[in-house]
């Protein structure tokens, strides 16, 4: 165990308490409040009548779209990241194949703007 | 956790009372700090606004958040029949602990930091892209149309923005050199302040944050016209609470990112008699109001954005922008030699 | 070192260039681009195949070792390119009639043939695996790329999930090689492996070594890994069942070739039996599934099931003459599947395509030409001796025998007897019953000379089979030095 | 307090590797979940490949999982954009009505 | 620990009734995953699971059940039929794996080769050795892999991306071009219209 996981413990803990302290905060004003449960407060805000259908009906594809376009940009990220650190190290040539990179995934970028995928109404 | 601290036995319990007591140290604080950034968050817009804000309970309404606190505590937590109670309840609990959580890796003076990691950047990146859930389990779990929308919409955005701000990170990493948070404060001793290099990329990167805590002017999830509430809706008493608080201390994580990221974390503005006086932790706190200030003067300013324009910006703007500076950053470092640990 | 790799991989960087520049070139092209990209995608294959034989095919390793070119892959790369510059050819007035014509089909093409050629010349597991996904990725688009037939859709997400799994066995089986070998490149691997020869091999390598291979058998749809084939070929849009049927195929054979002649050379008792097995189990389904079949894309599905295992047999036989085999029957494989497919797209009457073979009935009357080159498609499918199938056969078989591997080539030589039926009932279809109604007269320029080629590559072959037989044996003459 | 060998990552990593081909041969539900049980094959083989790379002190392992994440990832946009139009056809993703298509 | 919850997470995965529910099961089993990685070493490679897996495909995961709104099935019936002889091979195969762990090791000779491979570069943090290897060693595949993400982002657009009709997109630059000359501005007198 190098020391620099050890780093990692306080992470650990403080998942632990920040999780704790909320969950406490929620317990105890359950417990404080008084709980009358009511059909009509059950009920699914809505505009005076009652929701008519499942809400959790079919919706625009379009974010489903943007989901995948962050999830590549995301990954070109998470490419960057290294690169940014050891560009120092690795010169011109790594600097180059990471600009390649990019053109390459720009080029799909470009594709999607023409394709009218970041439209939105 | 036994295997984490395996091989260290004898000072392992002393260990973990002290990151417990460190931890606490940040957190009780920081709860204070939330409930009375709500306070000023009033005075402010009501000064800007030419209002009085509160001034009832207590000396200028000082004790008004503790009342805000003491009546969301009491109040009754509805729990819509038709929601997925586990998810409903976990939402809340994960924004807020999220918003929490991530406070371990800032360093709020020379070595004042709880978990002092390689990769401190990337886990607040981690930690900021995982906001997105609490939002979009809220909105699925209280079946309503209008959670719904309003959770599908603020998650979108929320997504759409973080890749800007990941473009700006790395451009940042660029001139720090390494992604331990506290050696890119230090970077910050030689070169100067980011924000001098990389005031567009400032720019960037605040807006962006206003759109990751669904802040004014970007709060459609919240969108009381069309939306009444957004995502949380249904929500109530202390559940509606912690998304409440969760907002705020997000924003303040924001502001802190942004002081250690382009304003020098903890370092003075000059490194010269006068202001290498004060310790380090109070240009930190200065910093971060400054931004704070900012932000609620943002939402006192603003009109709200339409969803499309949002997007526009996000996507149309923003990204091709960042990608650009970050390209034509690395291109200048690697000419003028001036990369951090070069050679090697 | 840049330049020489670079120069090295020539082929593939001028294709990643096609493929992104027709990319922008038809989303800026006002209109439909189709037409016009897919004759410039033909162009880049063909510009391809041009600098690969121009550059000299001595053995030459690129990038540390990542990336290896030699004669084995330089021939099978050269099928590849020749079935892709086909397929995309036969498929643009395909694609016109049935109104799914978008410009990104050809691109796609390009791209996962770029995966092709990658993972054919893959000096290393990362690679390999690279170059299979680049190469899957765009035919699961492919496969489901009629996106508003139900039954495109279903096959190609039949197709991914059964893909999905095969490359997560695939990498199962890499990492544990890895591991217990610890080295992905091909080269040391044969190396430790060679170390280890006098000790038995480490069990974990060897499980690794299955996983691996299950998850290429998926690729070359070979039996137990085979459940997809009918559905898809069915499913998919005819074209690009045209594409799939032929080159992954060949990619993804030469692959396993390399793979287990290469770094589990020395494994070779333990992979054989697999083989056969695979072999046997192939030949059977492949010849029995198909009897039932009245789908001509199911019934072409079947055959490639059945062709499949005869090319295997020649790899089981695990010498160089069966490697050489196999190599010729890549070849003559890939024109019989292209001629046959050619005329399966032509089958469609008054605008709408018809894919039963009953439907193929009395085409003698009414197209001759087409009836006279589908029976010698057929028959030399079912290997009837003149014919260029026969001599596919022909070679895996020696090899076999050579190999002392007697139940594999009589038990070949039985299910092809078996599988004769099923081509010949097509042929009596086509020259004994009544015609039902004629198919479209037009029959566009690309179609003509793919037919033309095919019939031709496959009754010459016979007469002239030096060239491919020659070049066959150079190829595999790579594998075994010395 | 024990002491964890390359053994027990493994042995984790066999775990999940075989969860995820079950998910893909048992689930008779809907395909998600087989997509997620992709996904679990592919994390099993991460560790594999991490476990392997650490305890061989050779970083191949870890760049191949970098790699292996990132195909992951553009395989799963893809599989989710096939379920998508298929679901846009057919109205339902159990995998129990994928009958069109017999083998 | 992490391990544990990890099987148990992957158990949920395929168990759970309610997709959204498996899919958060997911999460956690990445979360764990990624406190497997940094147990080891790999810190880099958790971070960005984290970042790329939990903070990107679940997402898309999630969206797309929701969008898709898979009411919760019941998945019980289905699996029990088949769990029997599944579970039997399932066991025989993880058995087999486990006693192949236990043999893990080297020939000394094998050792000598691997010996002359690429050791993570000394006092480099994970992520630097990483990036080290990747954008030289590795350009080619680095290369590849831009193209496959490429592949993808064309993919999903082709399949998904309709095209409605009739919508009315804000043209910015049509806005601003307005000048006095395009508007007509007037003066309105208090208590009378124009």
């Amino acid at each position: 165990m190098e020391p620099w996981q050890l780093e990692y413990a306080p992470i650990l803990i403080f998942f632990a308490i920040a999780g704790g302290v909320a969950v406490a905060a929620l317990g105890a004003s359950w417990l404080a409040g008084r709980q009358k449960p009511d059909s009509e407060k059950g009920a699914p805000y809505e505009c005076g009548f009652d929701p008519f259908g499942d809400t959790r009906s079919k919706f625009d594809v379009r974010f489903y779209l943007v989901s995948i376009l962050f999830i590549i940009f995301d990954l070109e990220v998470a490419f960057l990241f290294p690169w940014a650190v050891t560009l120092g190290k690795i010169g011109l040539f790594g600097f180059w194949s990471m600009i390649v990179f990019l053109a390459v995934l720009t080029v799909g970028f470009i594709y999607e703007w023409r394709k009218g995928a970041l439209e939105w109404e | 956790m036994v295997e984490l601290l395996d091989g260290v036995i004898p000072p392992l319990l002393w260990r973990v009372l002290l990151i417990v007591l460190e931890v606490l140290a940040i957190v009780l604080p920081m709860l204070g700090i939330v409930a009375y950034l709500t306070y000023a968050e009033r005075k402010v817009i009501g000064a800007i606004q030419l209002r009085k804000g509160p001034n009832v309970v207590g000396a200028f309404g000082l004790l008004q958040p503790l009342a805000d606190g003491l009546k969301l505590f009491t109040k009754e937590m509805i729990i819509p029949t038709q929601a997925n109670r586990g998810v409903f309840l976990l939402a809340p609990v994960l924004t807020f602990g999220l918003a929490l959580a991530a406070w371990a890796v800032v360093p709020f003076d020379e070595g004042w930091v709880v978990a002092d990691i390689n990769v401190g950047v990337l886990y607040l990146f981690a930690i900021s892209s995982l906001g997105v859930y609490g939002i979009i389990m809220s909105g699925w779990a209280s079946n309503s149309r209008y959670a719904f929308l309003g959770g599908l919409r603020s998650a979108a955005q929320m997504v759409s923005y973080e890749v800007s701000m990941g473009f700006v990170l790395v451009s940042v990493l660029l001139m720090a050199g390494s992604l331990n948070i506290s050696k890119v404060v230090e970077a910050q001793k030689e070169w100067g302040w980011f924000i001098v290099w990389q005031l567009p990329m400032f720019v960037v990167f605040v807006i962006s944050a206003l759109a990751e805590t669904n802040r004014v002017p970007f709060d459609l999830p919240e969108a009381e016209a069309e939306l009444v509430a957004g995502y949380n809706v249904e929500y109530s008493g202390m559940a509606f609470g912690m998304f409440f608080l969760g907002e705020y201390a997000n924003m303040i994580l924001m502001s802190g990112m942004t002081s250690i990221l382009f304003l020098g974390g903890w370092l003075p503005p000059l490194s010269i008699a006068p202001f290498t006086w004060v310790p380090g932790i109070i240009w930190f706190a200065l910093k971060i109001s400054a931004i704070l200030f900012f932000f609620l003067w943002a939402r006192a300013t603003f009109p709200r954005y339409r969803y499309d324009q949002l997007m526009r910006l996000g996507w149309k703007i923003f990204l091709p922008f960042t990608l650009l500076w970050l390209v034509l950053v690395a291109g200048a470092l690697e000419l003028t030699g001036k990369l951090p640990n070069m050679g090697g | 070192m840049i330049t020489a790799d670079l120069a090295t991989v020539l082929p593939e960087l001028l294709l990643a260039l096609a493929g992104l520049g027709l990319l922008m070139f038809g989303v800026f092209h006002k209109g439909d681009a189709t037409r016009v990209v897919s004759v410039l995608a033909i162009l880049a294959f063909a510009a391809a195949l041009l600098v690969m034989a121009k550059g000299d095919t001595q053995s030459i390793t690129a990038f540390n070792g990542l990336f290896q070119v030699d004669r084995f892959t330089v021939f099978s790369k050269g099928l590849i390119l020749l079935a892709a510059a086909f397929t995309t050819a036969m498929s643009v007035d395909f694609l016109e009639k049935e109104k799914i014509g978008r410009f990104e089909y050809p691109v796609l093409i390009v791209f996962s043939t770029l995966g092709m050629l990658t993972m054919v010349s893959a000096g290393d597991f990362l690679t390999l695996y690279m170059g299979l996904e680049l190469q899957s990725l765009p035919l699961y688009v492919l496969a489901a790329y009629n996106r508003d037939n139900q039954r495109a859709t279903e096959a190609g997400l039949k197709y991914f999930v059964l893909g999905a799994l095969a490359s997560g066995l695939l990498l199962y089986g890499i990492s544990l090689v890895y591991g217990f070998a610890g080295t992905t490149q091909f080269s040391s691997l044969t190396l430790v492996l060679g170390a280890t020869e006098g000790a038995a091999p480490s069990m974990g390598v060897i499980v690794g070594m299955v996983f691996i291979l299950a998850g290429l058998a998926f690729k070359i749809s070979a039996v137990p890994f085979h459940m997809w084939t009918p559905d898809v070929y069915e499913g998919a849009p005819t074209s690009v069942t045209a594409f799939f049927a032929v080159t992954p195929k060949i990619a993804a054979f030469t692959l396993l070739i390399r793979v287990l002649e290469g770094p589990f050379g020395q494994l070779g008792h333990q992979w054989q039996q697999v083989i056969v097995v695979i072999a046997l189990l192939s030949m059977f389904v492949g010849s029995f599934g198909a009897l039932g079949q009245n789908n001509i894309k199911r019934l072409l599905a079947y055959s490639s099931i059945g062709h499949v295992g005869f090319a295997l047999v020649g790899l089981a036989a695990g010498t160089e003459m069966g490697i050489q085999g196999v190599l010729v029957y890549l070849a003559i494989y890939l024109f019989m599947n292209i001629g046959a497919f050619a005329i399966v797209m032509l089958m469609r009457r008054k605008g709408v395509a018809v894919e039963g073979v009953d439907d193929l009935a009395g085409l003698s009357k009414t197209h001759p030409a087409l009836a006279y080159v589908m029976a010698g498609v057929m028959f030399s499918m079912a290997g009837i001796p003149p014919l260029a199938g026969f001599w596919g056969k022909f070679y895996v078989f020696m090899a076999a025998v050579q190999a002392g591997l007697w139940t594999l080539s009589i038990v070949g030589l039985l299910t092809s007897v078996v599988s004769a039926f099923y081509y010949l009932r097509v042929i009596k279809v086509m020259f004994m019953d009544e015609p039902k109604g004629e198919f479209d007269r037009h029959i566009g320029k690309p179609a003509k000379l793919v037919l033309v080629l095919s019939t031709a590559v496959i009754i010459l072959f016979s007469i002239f089979p030096g060239p491919l037989l020659s070049s066959a044996k150079v190829a595999a003459q790579v594998l075994f030095p010395g | 307090m024990f002491e964890i060998g390359l053994a027990h990552y493994l042995t984790v990593a066999a775990v999940l590797f075989t969860l995820g081909v079950f998910g893909i041969f048992l689930n008779r539900k809907n395909v998600i979940i087989i997509m997620m049980s992709v996904e679990l094959i592919l994390l099993a083989v991460n560790i594999n490949m991490v476990a392997f790379s650490s305890f061989l002190n050779d970083m191949v392992g870890q760049v191949f999982a970098m790699f292996i994440l990132t195909v992951a990832a553009a395989e799963a946009a893809i599989g989710l954009a096939i379920v998508v139009v298929y679901f846009r056809n057919r109205g339902s993703i159990a995998v129990e009505e994928i009958r069109e298509l017999r083998g | 620990m992490f391990a544990a919850v990890l099987v148990a997470s992957g158990v949920m995965v395929i168990s759970s009734r309610n997709p959204v529910h498996s899919v958060l099961f997911l999460i956690l089993a990445f979360f764990n995953a990624a406190g497997l990685f940094l147990l080891l070493g790999a810190e880099f490679l958790a971070m960005s699971l984290v970042i790329v897996y939990v903070g990107a495909v679940a997402v898309l995961f999630l969206f797309v059940v929701m969008m898709l709104d898979i009411n919760t099935a019941e998945l019980k019936d289905g699996i029990l039929q088949y769990l029997p002889t599944g579970a039997v091979i399932g066991i025989l195969l993880l058995v087999e794996l486990v006693a192949l762990f236990g043999s893990w090791g080297f020939a000394p000779d094998v050792e000598a080769i691997i010996q002359s491979q690429t050791p993570p570069i000394a006092q480099a943090t994970n992520t630097e050795a990483l990036g080290m290897l990747i954008y030289t060693k590795y350009v080619f595949l680095f290369q590849a892999s831009g193209l496959i993400l490429l592949v993808a982002m064309v993919g999903s657009i082709l399949l998904t991306l309709r095209r409605r009709e009739g919508v009315r997109h804000q043209k910015i630059a049509d806005q601003v071009a307005r000048t006095t000359e395009t508007v007509k501005l007037h003066k309105v007198q208090t208590g009378r219209g124009i």
